[in-house]
């Protein structure tokens, strides 16, 4: 079945993927900006599944309705575009505050 | 002193007429044929278009226009669905073909595109340049590209041996992936994708990482302050392009470039008479993003040596500087297909082909490039900065505001054409000249001051009297 | 990791030693600086010379004043007609030669060539570093090459010319030499306003060039400086003029100075005085009279016990030559008094907190040549 | 009938953009997790374009490999050599168990659902799509509040990331 | 005598400079005036300072090995009065020789002092950074020394005759024409004999 056409749910899977291999790298990072890269990845897993459901939509191309879905993809890039420029700004500023970027380190709430 | 009639001896003559040798330097007709050859070289190029076109001409037993060799990739289709084949053969087909004539193309350029500069430069620079290798030296190049080729790649040590592999491929992607928007008749692109424009600003975004990896990768203080250098400065005149592109697509309407010449080619107008901030800014910001003069601090060999690419050797030098010249011509495409009416020129385009016509475009844009790589100096790395972001940018904003009503009124008003665009025309002219000035005054720049010629004394001294020059002026 | 909690002191980047030269294209030839740089930015920096060390001034010591001139080529091998001037100069003074009159004025003429030649070249790579891809360097070489000629044409060599002897001039110019050198003359000045044309209003050298390595002109007579380097900071001070040698008194010519004493002004300066040169050659074609071009001296020169220094003003500046003789053949001491060594005294001045490009446009102004440097 | 061209492109696209994440996990240095990164993104980009969403193919290469990268690559340069190792946590395991159990969870859920109201067969059709002015009709038009919103939010993130960073010049004049 | 054209009487120079710095001027002659080493930058700040001599240039510093002393030469120069004013010290240790350094009052003697030192090994105190400058770290000894490889047999460096004049060959010289009874030395021999068979 699965070698046989593309369907909805074989995008399906690989945003899962996607999905879950970002979880584990923003899980289980020290370095802040590799931790960046983790929630890129998820935020690009969702993306992929907002498309691939915008696409396999039978309303597709018709009055540009369904195309939502790529909207909201726009959105999610601003976002991750404003959240990168601030997350690494963060860390930058992190490092010259306390010479390091391990986030096991970082524990300035703690006190 | 004596006056004495012209000296006899050969040594004097040779010196009396060392100036008339180079005035015959001057007048060697090798610069009058690089357009000329611009031209046949995209003819040559192309052959294997055209090649490709009679063999589906065959195919189809009908004889096409090559005019546009898009129409023989449309015929092949044809063909090949009547023989049943699926489409996807015929799809895959015309791509594999397509993307082996760009390939050659561009290749064909980047032998030539060398030989031009080096010709040119030498040209301006009142001495011959290469004129042994073949026909006015033409095969320089290639000689080159051997020599280049045998030489022994060096890996620095304590360089990352991965990312040093990577760079010399990962840059050259982007200057091949640039051209598969380009139309070069109305039905001959490679892609003509409909969001042509922002796939050619996404494509030249990628080179920056390249340019970072091969920098860092060299464990080589010299390439990494290069890197350093280019990636600011990509990332910074990223922003100009766009905004120049984006007046174009306020007017057109479109993210086509198809589209956009077809504009050009409507209202009989270049956008460069229309926007001729935005073209300055694109081809500054282009020499820029492609790293040439008076923009080339990322390879400033002055100060950096070669910059990001110091450690490469052998071909893989030979790849950058590739990459380089064949940035050069993208870029030349690019403008002349959206400032310079792409394929068209005011009806020529019915008579010749238009890849032609376009392949003599990209070669002025070519020209210019060489032409400012031979006059003009460089600036320092926070000059190019605040230029982008203290002048380009904000006029680009500016002309944006006003290019958006201006394509409005177009768009929606009853005049004719020739009377909203034409008006568009002298609006844009005026506010450029007045804009440029007005902001160049504002943000406190006055060249003519700074030029200052000595002051010429008689006498001799030291502080006192130059305290007294100093108050005397 | 040390957390040193010092949130002032946060360095954006980390120091970094970066080795310019001894082969780098802006060093002008083995040369080398050690710069300690923060981003783009030199935070310290140290120069590293001697590598074209040849230890001029002992072999001298050891060969008669006549057999030295020929060193005096090649330590500023891009002016050795001043170098030689310099040292027959001084040792005349130091031995009471007499000059014929024809001698001086030669001298005079291929002095001013030469420094029509040095100026073309320092000018010429002052812009090659500012980044103008050579184009101005070869225009500027163009006259250069013609100088050279004549060079050759005179004495058979064009860069080591060892043309000057004590007592006067090895040759008399041939014949054909006076017409070349008329022409070469009467186009000279078009050919320094076409080169001037190509960078003295540029935007882009202008703007890379002015208030970049400001020397104060008290910074600069405390620091040593001379030459152009010190008419840039705009002291009116020229050796052919505070203590005029050969004809150079009866010579009429002006001395530019500069008015901020920057880069831009040192290369103005240099334009500027190839003009005065040219002036200045013109007259001493006019004046020439007819006569020896050298005095017979005896082949071992034995100047009087005493010392000597004797200086010339060459293309670089203040060239002096500091002679010690013991009344044998050989000088006791012979020092050569480099102007390219002494004008590096500011450099670091002049670099430190300024950024990287603007530090090589500041040596490029100050006009080094290695062999001066490093005899 | 789908085209084996499609075919073919969604499975090494698959396998390509997975592939990279795997590396960006595994890799040792951050500059390699950087680079597989990118190629993860790129690998992105083309199943979008699988899925003739041209308009977010492209953006996706210029914002995520063009400047999201770029930005990291400063992020990363700006911090010492010390800090350019791509190290695990102690909390690998847990963390595998997790992103594994959401990935299968939700696999799982995407392959039994039967998606009845999606059935487009969308990956036939031949004609292209054109999506941008679409998408730039729905931005000014249905969704214009959040465009705006978004626009505030991206240039109050730009403001915050100059003010983070800023340095403050005045004390370090002295030493 | 040899001094140059705007060169100052040294015993001008003297006078007023011992007039004010008291037991600060060694000697003098018509070309220079010599002060005592250890005070040798307060005789240069002083000349610096002062309105009449107004020395505002260091225009040259070099050193003069003397065999058993060494003699550092200062070459001032005031740019506006267009005079030159020569300052030596007598740096009488041979041994480690050692100099207060010029470099707080002239700038410019920043990398002539190294010169000296490097090739000279005249130590020159507070100076800022005394390294050598054209040799490298480490290198034996300071070439410009007279006794630097000493030569055997008594010799001393320099050009004692020049190698045509030994009388062995001075016969066969003239003869063939080379050379004219000008270029002869007063007197046959002196110190320098040894070197006509040295084939310099």
């Amino acid at each position: 079945m699965l070698g046989l056409s593309v369907t909805l749910a074989h995008y399906l899977v690989v945003s899962a993927l996607i999905f879950g291999i970002g979880t584990v790298i923003a899980l289980s990072k020290r370095n802040a900006v590799a931790v960046l890269m983790g929630v890129e990845l998820m935020l690009n897993a969702v993306n992929l599944t907002l498309i691939a459901f915008s696409r396999f939509s039978s309303a597709f191309g018709q009055n540009g309705q369904p195309l939502s879905g790529h909207v909201f993809v726009v959105f999610v890039l601003t976002v991750a575009a404003a959240e990168a420029a601030v997350a690494l700004a963060m860390a930058v500023l992190v490092y010259r505050q306390r010479e390091t970027v391990d986030l096991d380190r970082i524990n300035l709430l703690r006190g | 002193m004596s006056t004495a009639p012209r000296p006899a001896t050969p040594m004097a003559r040779q010196i009396l007429e060392h100036r008339s040798l180079l005035q015959r330097a001057y007048a060697l007709p090798g610069e009058v044929f690089f357009p000329l050859l611009f031209v046949l070289l995209g003819g040559l190029a192309a052959t294997v278009g055209i090649g490709f076109l009679v063999v589906a001409g065959y195919l189809d037993g009908r004889w096409y226009d090559i005019r546009d060799l898009g129409n023989g990739t449309s015929h092949f289709r044809y063909w090949a669905q009547q023989q049943g084949l699926p489409p996807s053969v015929a799809y895959l087909t015309t791509a594999l073909l397509g993307g082996i004539g760009i390939l050659s193309l561009v290749g064909g350029w980047l032998v030539i595109g060398s030989w031009v500069e080096r010709r040119l430069i030498a040209k301006f620079q009142i001495r011959q340049g290469p004129n042994r290798n073949g026909l006015f030296g033409l095969l320089q190049p290639i000689a080159d590209a051997l020599k280049l080729i045998q030489k022994e790649v060096l890996i620095p040590v304590g360089a990352d041996r991965l990312l040093f592999f990577l760079p010399p491929i990962l840059i050259f992607l982007p200057a091949m992936l640039g051209w598969a928007p380009i139309p070069w008749a109305a039905k001959m692109s490679y892609v003509d994708m409909n969001v042509g424009v922002v796939y050619a600003i996404a494509i030249s975004s990628l080179g920056v990482l390249a340019v970072f990896l091969a920098g860092w990768s060299s464990n080589n203080h010299y390439a990494l302050l290069g890197a350093m250098r280019t990636v600011a400065m990509m990332v910074s005149y990223e922003i100009p392009i766009s905004l120049s592109l984006l007046g174009v697509v306020l007017f057109t309407g479109s993210l086509q470039l198809s589209q956009i010449v077809v504009w050009q080619q409507t209202y009989h107008i270049w956008m460069v008479i229309l926007l001729p901030f935005a073209a300055f800014a694109f081809l500054f910001a282009s020499t820029a993003e492609i790293n040439r003069t008076p923009n080339d601090i990322g390879e400033a060999e002055s100060e950096i040596v070669a910059g990001f690419h110091t450690e490469y050797s052998g071909m893989k030098a030979g790849l950058f500087l590739a990459v380089e010249l064949g940035n050069a011509i993208l870029v030349g495409a690019m403008m002349s297909t959206v400032f310079f009416g792409g394929y068209s020129f005011f009806g020529l385009e019915t008579w010749i082909p238009g890849y032609l016509i376009l392949a003599t475009k990209i070669g002025a844009v070519y020209f210019v490039f060489v032409w400012l790589r031979g006059t003009l100096p460089r600036f320092r790395l926070d000059q190019l900065m605040s230029f982008a972001w203290k002048f380009l940018i904000p006029l680009s904003i500016i002309q944006l505001l006003v290019v958006s009503v201006e394509s409005l009124v177009i768009a929606q008003s009853d005049l004719p054409g020739l009377a909203t665009v034409g008006g568009s025309v002298v609006v844009n002219l005026v506010l450029t000249y007045f804009g440029v000035r007005a902001w160049a005054n504002a943000i406190g720049y006055a060249p003519n001051e700074m030029a200052s010629p000595p002051i010429m004394t008689n006498g001799v001294g030291g502080l006192r009297a130059a305290e007294q020059i100093r108050a005397g002026r | 990791m040390t957390t040193s909690h010092n949130p002032t002191n946060a360095a954006a980047t980390e120091p970094y030693v970066l080795n310019i030269g001894p082969q780098h294209p802006s060093t002008h030839g083995v040369f080398r600086l050690r710069v300690v740089m923060d981003g783009e930015v030199i935070r310290d920096l140290d120069m590293i010379v001697g590598y074209l060390h040849r230890s001029m001034e002992k072999l001298a010591e050891e060969r008669t004043y006549t057999q030295n001139i020929p060193f005096t080529d090649r330590a500023d091998y891009l002016a050795a007609m001043s170098n030689n001037l310099g040292v027959c100069l001084a040792v005349e003074r130091l031995a009471g030669v007499e000059v014929p009159e024809r001698a001086s004025y030669l001298r005079v003429i291929f002095a001013e060539l030469q420094r029509i030649a040095s100026h073309a070249m320092a000018n010429g790579t002052l812009v090659s570093d500012a980044g103008a891809w050579q184009t101005p360097l070869l225009y500027m070489f163009r006259e250069r090459e013609k100088i050279l000629d004549l060079f050759e044409m005179t004495c058979g060599a064009r860069l080591t010319t060892n043309y000057m002897r004590i007592g006067g001039v090895s040759f008399d110019p041939p014949p054909e030499f006076w017409p070349a050198l008329q022409e070469l003359m009467d186009e000279m000045p078009t050919r320094i306003d076409e080169y001037a044309s190509l960078v003295q209003d540029s935007e882009i050298f202008l703007a890379r060039t002015r208030n970049v390595g400001v020397i104060s002109a008290a910074d600069a007579i405390n620091g040593s400086l001379v030459g152009p380097a010190l008419r840039g900071s705009g002291v009116p001070w020229d050796l052919r003029k505070a203590e005029p040698y050969c004809v150079y008194d009866r010579m009429n010519f002006e001395v530019p100075v500069g008015r901020h004493g920057d880069v831009y002004d040192r290369f103005m300066v240099r334009l500027e005085e190839t003009r005065q040169s040219v002036e200045i050659i013109k007259q001493a074609m006019a004046q020439i009279p007819d006569g020896p071009h050298k005095t017979d001296i005896p082949l071992a020169l034995r100047p009087p016990v005493g010392e000597v220094y004797g200086r010339v003003e060459g293309p670089r500046g203040e060239l002096g030559f500091y002679l010690v003789s013991d009344g044998t053949p050989a000088p006791y001491r012979f020092h050569i008094r480099a102007p390219s060594l002494i004008n590096l005294s500011l450099l670091r001045e002049m670099a430190v907190g300024v950024s990287l490009p603007d530090a090589v446009v500041a040596l490029g102004s100050l006009d080094i040549v290695v062999g001066d440097i490093d005899r | 009938m789908e085209s084996p061209g499609i075919i073919i492109a969604f499975w090494v696209l698959a396998a390509v953009t997975v592939g990279g994440c795997l590396m960006v996990l595994v890799a040792r240095n951050l500059l390699h997790a950087l680079v597989f990164l990118v190629l993860a993104f790129l690998g992105m980009a083309g199943l979008f374009v699988t899925l003739s969403a041209d308009f977010i193919a492209v953006a996706q290469i210029l914002i995520y490999a063009g400047s999201i990268a770029v930005l990291m690559v400063f992020a990363i340069m700006l911090t010492p050599l010390a800090a350019r190792d791509n190290a695990n946590s102690l909390y690998l395991l847990p963390a595998l168990a997790a992103g594994l159990g959401i990935a299968g969870l939700v696999s799982v859920v995407a392959v039994i659902t039967p998606w009845s109201e999606l059935k487009g067969d969308a990956l036939g059709q031949s004609d292209p799509v054109t999506t941008v002015s679409a998408i730039g009709d729905l931005l000014l038009g249905r969704y214009v509040l959040p465009f705006e919103v978004a626009s505030i939010l991206l240039f109050f993130a730009l403001l915050g990331a100059i003010v983070l960073v800023h340095e403050r010049r005045g004390p370090r004049e002295g030493s | 005598m040899p001094a140059g054209p705007h060169q100052l009487d040294g015993h001008r120079v003297a006078a007023r400079l011992g007039a004010a710095l008291s037991g600060i001027v060694t000697r003098a002659t018509d070309e220079w005036v010599e002060v005592a080493p250890e005070r040798v930058q307060e005789a240069l700040r002083w000349l610096r300072d002062s309105q009449e001599f107004d020395a505002a240039q260091l225009s040259n510093l070099t050193a003069v090995d003397r065999h058993t002393s060494f003699e550092v030469v200062y070459h001032l120069q005031s740019l506006d009065l267009n005079h030159q004013v020569v300052v030596k010290a007598i740096v009488a240790d041979h041994e480690a020789p050692s100099l207060p350094s010029a470099y707080p009052v002239y700038k410019g003697a920043l990398l002539q002092e190294r010169e000296v030192y490097d090739l000279m090994g005249i130590r020159f105190a507070d100076h800022p950074d005394l390294r050598r400058l054209f040799l490298w770290e480490g290198y034996p000894g300071h070439p410009l020394r007279k006794d630097f490889l000493g030569i055997g047999g008594g010799r001393t460096s320099g050009l004692g005759r020049f190698p045509n004049e030994d009388p062995a060959n001075r016969d066969r010289m003239m003869n063939a024409g080379n050379l004219t009874s000008q270029d002869m030395p007063p007197e046959a021999g002196g110190h320098g004999s040894a070197m006509a068979s040295g084939g310099h």
